[in-house]
């Protein structure tokens, strides 16, 4: 426990060094980093040997507020998202120091450092804290933190918007988890969140649903999402990274955290998640594929990918609720695995995008293209990524969606085939659409011609930024091909997610996972296979003579990159298909005449819960307080007779019936 | 020990009028506020005994709020010093028509500000509620010159509003101490102190009292700024100089919500806690809603930070009336007292960079005068209760006085009110502090005078400090004050 | 089970002879002689032996397309049960692997079109994956259907306990839904008319081939084998719902598999001959029928009665020690 | 001796209702003068029997203060002003006497309500102080110059100590002088209030002060 505090301290301790430093960037960066890599390290060591088996001493420290404890644990739970939120921050921190590079002769570095290792402190604190004061204060300060990062490039008025909007989103989710945590304290008689308190049924249901508006704002279930897709692209990429890697899963650890401490769900809260999960899932994809910006169409898939795990926690529930062990340990097992792949593949995916707009300094993909011939390392490294989150085999995408699946299929032949049905029909139309929406964000960005004079000139990153997507990209394969490895160490939080005697819970938890070896030694046979076809073709070719030439271009002997198909027009069989839902505006100039001038195609996709939903409900609450104006209308003898007028209506109400 | 309190910025204030030249008189502010402030901090050691027969004694309570009115004042004092070397005999701009204008004697100021200091601290050592009636009052008047110190249209307006609407409101809480005697007639030769009138609280007649406690929260209110009677605050507040501003948002709101909870000691023991409950609760949102109100969309920066005002003397209102509350509502008002003045400090500085009050020509604070927006951006984190600020901590506290009353409805109505104001103030404050620096803020002098640098950074200090761990002295004072002042 | 280990050079010698059949049965509705059902392997032949030109714009993804084709079609294969015959690979929920393999090919087919910067056949690649995020959820959802009339959760025993009986148990004919389902998959994945008219020859409505006008030689022979493969495997799968022999003699399993296949090549040919091209605003439609039908069959079979192996060893051993 | 307190309750009465019905300033001054020399000397008349040095002491300086120096005060901002008149009041003038009926209706069923608590004789002095204070509050709120709202003040204030008077007549002698001289202050300040305001705006019509609003 002193080891995770440490951790922490190093982080504040290595910001405020880069805070100090301010202006030198060099500096700043090497505290900065330091501090984060340092902290990562200390960090993960005891949340690794918990996962291991060996328990950790909870801490309470002497506090001088008049409510709350400093109290902390680490739980497997806990410990199952320490190792991912470090991790991927000392990634994310290495990539930095590069990333910012070009920033430094405009602005000081310092407090870019000093906030991202806040950010990094603050979600170490959010996920081992036992005490609901300590959480909020953490929670609060991580918002706050990743906000200052949001705002970053505060001179682009985008940016600025995206600020505010996150921040307003995050506090208004808080507002939300200040009833849940002070409606426990009060049941449980204190703040502590080790002791679990006893909750009525109606209660109980509160609390949850409290918790899964507080909670899915953070985590970004639709429809409280729309602070994501601006404040993520907003921010520096590998910020991003860590926002929408591990940020956003401190929502989901709360979820969980919230789940473990409510006691057995009713069948509703499964249905609820479901819904929900099914809902992000669907809508933020189709989302995602009607984006041109790279990291929002990123960005829109953290949604996505959010509803695939509330998908896993839904079922998990269903199972729970309705005493089928097996589909619960599927379910949660599929959730809890599914955030630690969203942290490798969505962090690498932003780290690449980082390195895109680095090199060729757009995210436009309109703009982009044949980017793999100059940037090979970035465009490898994106393409696994890009398979991952698709949840191909034998990628670590597909281990957790498979768990989830399975989960499902179960649920069907154990008599819960609605359930089931639902979940395997959203996560077969999320695995299609994602399919569609990477093809095309890779296709476009990497293959093919360059579409513009940026994309031309575009350079390949240097080592550092390199060093940190191969690392996660390794990550990726890893899970991929020793899934069960990593699940055999995640048993803990699974029992205590499903619910089961902890003391007997490993081995059958270990028969569970029996299907994923031999899907590993499936993807096992996958790889074979696929190096037997690449020697067979190589033994083909031998010798033969290999030609380069013109694509061919069905006769035009003279393409050009104009010709490529775009982003939009790849995507715009299924936008059109949802068109009804995702109100694309197009923008299409057509040829006319008998020589046609210039003709053009444009799309894009404002999200419809913002447009449709909270700016007409912010709007009116102005317009009402713009009419209540007239309250104040400077009369001062009106104002008296405010005065007098609340002292009759206070007599007459109050003493006049006495 | 009370007479020093009492006469050392009576006689400064009286001398401070006399003395002609500039230095010597900026002196002697400093001298007599620190001089407050240490036998201020000397009452920490052990109470002093009353004084004229039990009139004047320091209570618990009492050493609460004087010691907050007391560190203002220095804070005040200190940034005077700045705000008069630069604002003293120059002529000004009007911000909004441009014309030019000259500013009060600086003697004058400097009296009458020594003078609300007496007063404030009068107010805060009464027992008596007569007394305590006459140094409210007296509050009032010492300090309408100061709100007049820019001798112009707009702050003379102020000042009128300000003097007639309080007169009035306070005259009504005259009314309420005859009332009071009335309910006490029984004990013709009971002294009408507190503690007196708890003593025998069985004895008063309880018609009487609710009527007397009616018009007390009338009066009172009126200068808490409890809406719909805060109508002179935001005019007083922005027309004001900024140091002003913060000493009567600061010190002077909490003047009156002493006297309020004096008089619902006397009911409380008089087991009338649930009648003086019911009206402080629907006062304290009502406030709540009405600043909400007028904070979304606000054009003018320091009418937000007034409206501000008017909403956590809401949160205060609100947090007594849970009675369970009271110590969250008493560190509330420690929290609310330091991070508002800190904040009309700030604001004060950022006018002298900007020259203006409207929110639509400011942009880029963070980038112009780096300082006070860094200042102003974590004054409205802290003012609107973000971790990891005091504010969160009292309003949390009160939150869980909320819920553990069982007021789930109006605890939700509550958090509500308060999301709404870190709306409104959010859309305000952050297009003020980013991006690239507006027109206005293009020439903005450099930041180099300490006396208004240092004031509000110390304060805002103080505010994270108080975020995080709150000392347990405080603590005790913040409890002892919620019994003496008759919480359940 | 030394049988399963024939299936899969059976499959990989036999795919050719799918289309194969399916020309002559179009070339017989024409009143045309048509080619030779071996004709595809002499055109394979003939591509292997070829060298290849590749554009200037492609890199190795291009390259990689031919092959992770092939390799994920044979995955495939190894999952897949024919007749009676055991997989050589089966575990619980190997039809999610087996679904999401086909998808990888899928991936890097659609890259190395995209890699080429040629309008046709981005457009191609656009209506694969528009395609097949549709289809994608009706073949799930059918297996779903069969996993829960069955209680199994692996393709081998799953299409095992598919007796000749199937269709007359409880439950029964609402697989006839799933096998349309699986059908109308089979002609859509394998861009087979109504969906694509392989030899058309605009490129326009093209969706498969278009994909593939870039490659040549081997890689353009890899291609059309694994695309062949495909077609078995995805016709194993409907046949082996529509002709469930289960003598419990393998040999004749097997011949069972193999005639079920080769009918629904009969059928492909004959639908080809009969129908035209959809309306690609209509495929969309045909596919959510497909799907509508999976969930239709899910909702009518009847749960299975005993839940299925892997299932009740867990869940006998868990329930034992959760036992309160 | 109850003989001179009715008699004097009357009169307070009327000069309510005469600033009610006037429209000249000076007039409303003079009115208001005299009502509080009335208040001051009600003590004394109230007790003849038993008069003290304190009460002399206490009736003399109020009655001082309102007879004398208030109207002085006053008059003096009505000459810097050159104001003759109330001019279109929000309330006319025949309104106002309606009002006041109004009021003095209501102040004497408010006061038979309310339980008799004073000592004998000054029971009648409860309902002429509410109707005071009404009428104080009414004055603010229906006129347009300042002036008008100071006096409205002091009516107001009258009434407050006339109900002093009728109940808590043990008021100690230091809050009685500070009460006072927190009267005498608010008048003062007022008046270089008004001042001011007549050098900035050259008028007193507050129905013009409206510069600050939202």
């Amino acid at each position: 426990m002193g080891s995770l505090l440490l951790a922490a301290g190093l982080l504040v301790l290595g910001g405020a060094a880069a805070l100090a430093a301010g202006r030198n960037a060099r500096w700043a960066s090497f505290f900065g980093a330091g501090g984060a890599l340092l902290g990562a390290c200390v960090g993960i060591i005891p949340a690794v040997a918990v996962l291991a088996g060996r328990p950790v001493q909870p801490l309470r420290l002497a506090w001088g507020l008049p409510i709350g404890a400093f109290s902390l644990a680490l739980d497997p739970l806990s410990a199952f998202f320490v190792v991912p939120i470090l991790g991927l921050c000392a990634l994310a921190a290495v990539y930095g120091t590069e990333y910012l590079k070009p920033y430094a002769p405009r602005r000081p570095l310092g407090a870019c450092w000093f906030f991202f290792d806040l950010l990094a402190a603050s979600m170490l604190i959010v996920v081992v804290a036992r005490d609901s004061v300590l959480f909020l204060i953490a929670w609060e300060v991580m918002a706050l933190a990743s906000y200052f990062l949001v705002t970053f490039e505060d001179e682009k008025e985008s940016v600025r918007q995206a600020g505010w909007t996150y921040l307003v989103a995050t506090h208004l989710g808080t507002v939300f988890l200040l009833l849940f945590f002070m409606l426990l304290a009060r049941e449980g008689g204190s703040t502590s969140l080790s002791a679990v308190p006893v909750l009525s049924a109606r209660l109980a249901s509160v609390a949850f649903a409290l918790a899964l508006i507080g909670f899915g704002t953070k985590a970004g279930f639709i429809p409280m999402h729309v602070w994501l897709p601006e404040a993520h692209p907003a921010a520096p990429s590998h910020v991003s990274a860590v926002m929408s890697g591990v940020m956003i899963k401190t929502g989901i650890y709360g979820l969980m955290r919230a789940l473990t401490m409510l006691g057995a769900p009713p069948v509703w809260w499964g249905w609820c998640l479901v819904g929900v999960g099914a809902v992000s899932g669907i809508l933020g994809v189709l989302f995602a594929l009607a984006q041109h910006d790279l990291k929002r169409l990123l960005a829109y898939h953290s949604v996505e990918n959010i509803g695939i795990i509330a998908l896993g926690l839904g079922v998990g529930m269903l199972g729970r609720a309705h005493g089928l062990p097996l589909v619960a340990m599927l379910g949660f097992g599929g959730a809890l695995l599914h955030v630690l792949n969203h942290a490798l593949f969505k962090g690498l995916l932003f780290l690449g995008a980082g390195s895109v707009l680095h090199g060729a300094g757009t995210r436009d993909m309109e703009h982009l293209g044949g980017l793999l011939k100059r940037m090979p390392w970035t465009g490898t490294c994106f393409l696994i990524g890009a398979a991952a989150i698709c949840g191909l085999p034998p990628l670590n995408g597909f281990v957790s969606e498979f768990l989830i699946y399975l989960a499902a299929f179960c649920a069907v032949v154990q008599g819960q085939a609605f359930g089931g049905a639902i979940v395997i029909a959203a996560l077969a139309l999320i695995g299609g659409l994602a399919l569609a929406c990477f093809t095309k964000a890779f296709g476009v960005v990497f293959l093919g011609e360059p579409r513009g004079e940026k994309a031309a000139q575009a350079h390949e990153c240097g080592v550092a930024m390199r060093l940190s997507m191969a690392v996660l990209a390794a990550g990726c394969l890893f899970v991929g091909l020793f899934g069960p490895l990593v699940l055999s160490w995640s048993d803990g939080p699974v029992g205590q997610l499903a619910g089961l005697p902890p003391a007997d819970f490993p081995d059958s938890w270990q028969t569970a996972l029996m299907p994923l070896c031999s899907v590993s030694a499936g993807a096992a046979v996958l790889l074979g296979l696929l190096l037997l076809a690449a020697a067979l073709r190589a033994w083909l070719q031998r010798g033969r003579e290999i030609g380069r030439g013109l694509t061919w271009g069905c006769g035009y002997a003279a393409p050009s990159a104009r010709m490529q198909y775009t982003a939009s027009s790849f995507a715009q069989p299924i936008t059109g298909l949802f068109s009804f839902f995702l109100r694309t505006r197009e923008r299409a100039v057509d040829p006319e005449g008998y020589f046609p001038g210039p003709a053009s195609y444009a799309t894009e996709t404002p999200d419809v819960f913002r447009e449709g939903l909270y700016r007409p409900a912010f709007e009116g609450a102005l317009k009402t307080a713009l009419r209540l104006r007239w309250l104040q209308h400077g009369r001062i003898q009106l104002y008296v007779l405010y005065i007098a007028l609340t002292l009759l209506v206070l007599l007459v109400w109050r003493l006049g019936c006495s | 020990m009370i007479w020093a309190l009492l006469g050392v910025p009576m006689v400064a204030g009286a001398a401070a009028f006399l003395i002609r030249p500039d230095g010597p008189r900026r002196l002697l502010l400093l001298a007599a506020a620190l001089a407050h402030a240490l036998l201020t901090a000397a009452c920490w050691g052990g109470l002093p005994g009353p004084a004229l027969g039990g009139y004047l004694e320091l209570d618990a309570a009492g050493r609460l709020f004087l010691s907050l009115t007391s560190v203002l004042f220095l804070a005040a004092a200190v940034y005077a010093v700045g705000f008069l070397k630069s604002a003293g005999h120059t002529k000004e701009e009007e911000d909004a028509e441009g014309f030019l204008f000259d500013n009060a004697p600086e003697a004058v100021f400097t009296g009458c500000l020594l003078l609300f200091l007496g007063t404030m601290s009068l107010s805060a050592l009464s027992q008596h509620f007569g007394l305590l009636w006459v140094g409210i009052e007296a509050t009032t008047l010492v300090s309408a010159p100061l709100i007049h110190f820019h001798r112009q249209r707009r702050s003379l307006e102020a000042t009128w509003k300000y003097l007639l609407i309080c007169s009035v409101g306070i005259a009504l809480a005259l009314l309420g101490n005859f009332f009071l005697a009335v309910a006490a007639r029984l004990h013709p030769d009971l002294l009408m102190t507190g503690r007196e009138l708890a003593a025998h609280a069985a004895e008063l007649d309880v018609t009487w009292l609710k009527a007397a406690f009616l018009l007390f929260l009338v009066g009172y209110g009126t200068k808490m700024g409890l809406a719909p009677l805060h109508t002179w605050l935001p005019d007083a507040h922005s027309e004001a100089p900024s140091v002003v501003s913060a000493l009567l948002s600061g010190a002077l709101l909490n003047c009156a919500f002493l006297a309020l909870m004096r008089v619902n000691a006397v009911l409380c023991a008089a087991g009338l806690a649930d009648f003086t409950g019911g009206l402080f609760m629907g006062f304290g949102l009502l406030s709540m809603a009405v600043a909400a109100a007028f904070i979304i969309g606000q054009t003018d920066f320091k009418r937000m930070l007034a409206y501000s005002s008017v909403e956590h003397m809401g949160v205060l209102a609100f947090g007594v009336g849970l009675g369970s509350a009271a110590p969250a509502a008493l560190l509330h008002a420690v929290n609310h007292s330091l991070t508002k003045a800190m904040l009309f400090l700030t604001a004060g500085n950022l006018l002298a960079a900007a020259r203006t009050k409207s929110v639509g020509e400011i942009r880029g604070l963070l980038r112009a005068v780096p300082f006070s927006g860094f200042l102003w951006l974590m004054g409205f984190l802290a003012i609107t209760g973000s971790p990891p600020f005091g504010p969160f901590i009292s309003e949390l506290w009160i939150l869980q006085g909320a819920l553990s009353r069982h007021h789930g409805a109006l605890a939700a109505l509550y958090l509500a009110l308060l999301g709404a104001v870190f709306v409104g103030m959010a859309t305000i404050v952050l297009k003020m502090s980013h991006g690239e620096p507006s027109e206005r803020l293009k020439a903005a002098p450099a930041e180099d005078d300490p006396w208004r640098l240092w004031p509000p950074a110390l304060l805002a200090a103080a505010v994270l400090v108080l975020g995080l761990w709150v000392p347990r002295p405080l603590l005790n004072a913040v409890k002892e004050a919620a019994v003496v002042l008759g919480a359940r | 089970m030394q049988l399963s280990a024939l299936h899969l050079p059976l499959a990989l010698l036999g795919a050719p002879l799918l289309p194969g059949v399916i020309n002559r049965v179009k070339a017989f509705f024409a009143g045309r002689t048509g080619p030779s059902v071996l004709q595809p392997y002499l055109d394979l032949l003939k591509l292997l032996q070829k060298g290849a030109v590749y554009s200037r714009t492609t890199t190795w993804v291009f390259r990689a397309g031919p092959i992770v084709a092939l390799a994920s079609t044979t995955a495939a294969l190894t999952l897949l049960p024919l007749g009676g015959l055991p997989a050589l690979l089966a575990f619980p929920g190997d039809l999610v692997f087996f679904a999401y393999v086909l998808a990888l090919g899928r991936f890097f087919t659609v890259a190395a079109a995209l890699d080429t910067g040629s309008a046709f056949e981005g457009m191609g690649a656009s209506r694969e994956v528009w395609f097949a995020a549709l289809s994608e959820p009706a073949l799930l959802l059918g297996l779903a259907a069969m996993a829960r009339q069955t209680g199994k959760l692996s393709l081998t025993s799953l299409y095992a306990a598919l007796g000749p009986t199937v269709l007359l148990e409880p439950g029964g004919p609402a697989l006839l839904l799933v096998a349309a389902a699986l059908l109308i998959i089979f002609l859509a994945e394998n861009s087979r008319i109504p969906f694509d008219d392989p030899n058309t020859h605009l490129e326009l409505t093209m969706i498969h081939e278009v994909m593939v006008l870039d490659h040549g030689g081997p890689d353009f022979g890899l291609i059309q084998y694994a695309a062949a493969l495909k077609m078995w495997v995805l016709g194993a799968l409907a046949s082996g719902l529509l002709l469930p022999v289960r003598t419990g003699r393998p040999w004749l399993d097997l011949l069972a598999g193999l005639c079920g296949l080769f009918a629904v090549a009969l059928f492909t040919g004959v639908v080809e001959s009969v129908m035209a091209r959809l309306r690609l605003t209509r495929v969309s439609q045909l596919l959510a029928a497909a799907a509508a039908f999976s969930v239709l069959a899910l909702m009518l079979v009847r749960s299975a009665p005993a839940v299925s192996e892997v299932p009740r060893v867990l869940s006998a051993r868990i329930s034992l020690r959760t036992a309160p | 001796m109850s003989f001179w307190v009715e008699s004097l309750v009357i009169l307070v009465v009327l000069s309510n209702l005469r600033v009610l019905g006037a429209s000249r300033l000076s007039a409303c001054i003079q009115t208001v003068a005299f009502q509080g020399a009335l208040l001051g000397l009600l003590p004394v008349l109230a007790n003849l029997d038993a008069l003290t040095v304190r009460l002399l002491l206490q009736a003399g300086a109020s009655t001082f203060l309102k007879a004398a120096v208030f109207p002085w005060l006053l008059g003096r901002a009505l000459r810097q002003a050159g104001l003759q008149r109330e001019v279109e009041p929000f309330v006319g003038f025949t309104a106002s006497l309606a009002a006041g009926v109004l009021f003095l209706g209501a102040a004497l069923w408010l006061g038979a309500r309310l339980p008799q608590a004073g000592p004998e004789g000054l029971g009648r002095l409860v309902p002429t102080a509410l109707f005071t204070i009404f009428v104080g509050l009414f004055v603010i709120v229906s006129r347009r110059q300042a002036v008008t709202q100071v006096l409205g003040y002091l009516i107001l204030e009258n009434g407050i100590y006339a109900f002093g008077m009728a109940f808590a007549e043990h008021q100690p002698l230091l809050v009685e002088l500070g009460i006072l001289l927190d009267v005498f202050m608010a008048v003062f300040v007022m008046g270089i209030t008004l001042f001011h305001i007549h050098r900035e705006f050259d008028h007193l019509d507050t129905d013009r002060l409206t510069a600050l609003k939202d």
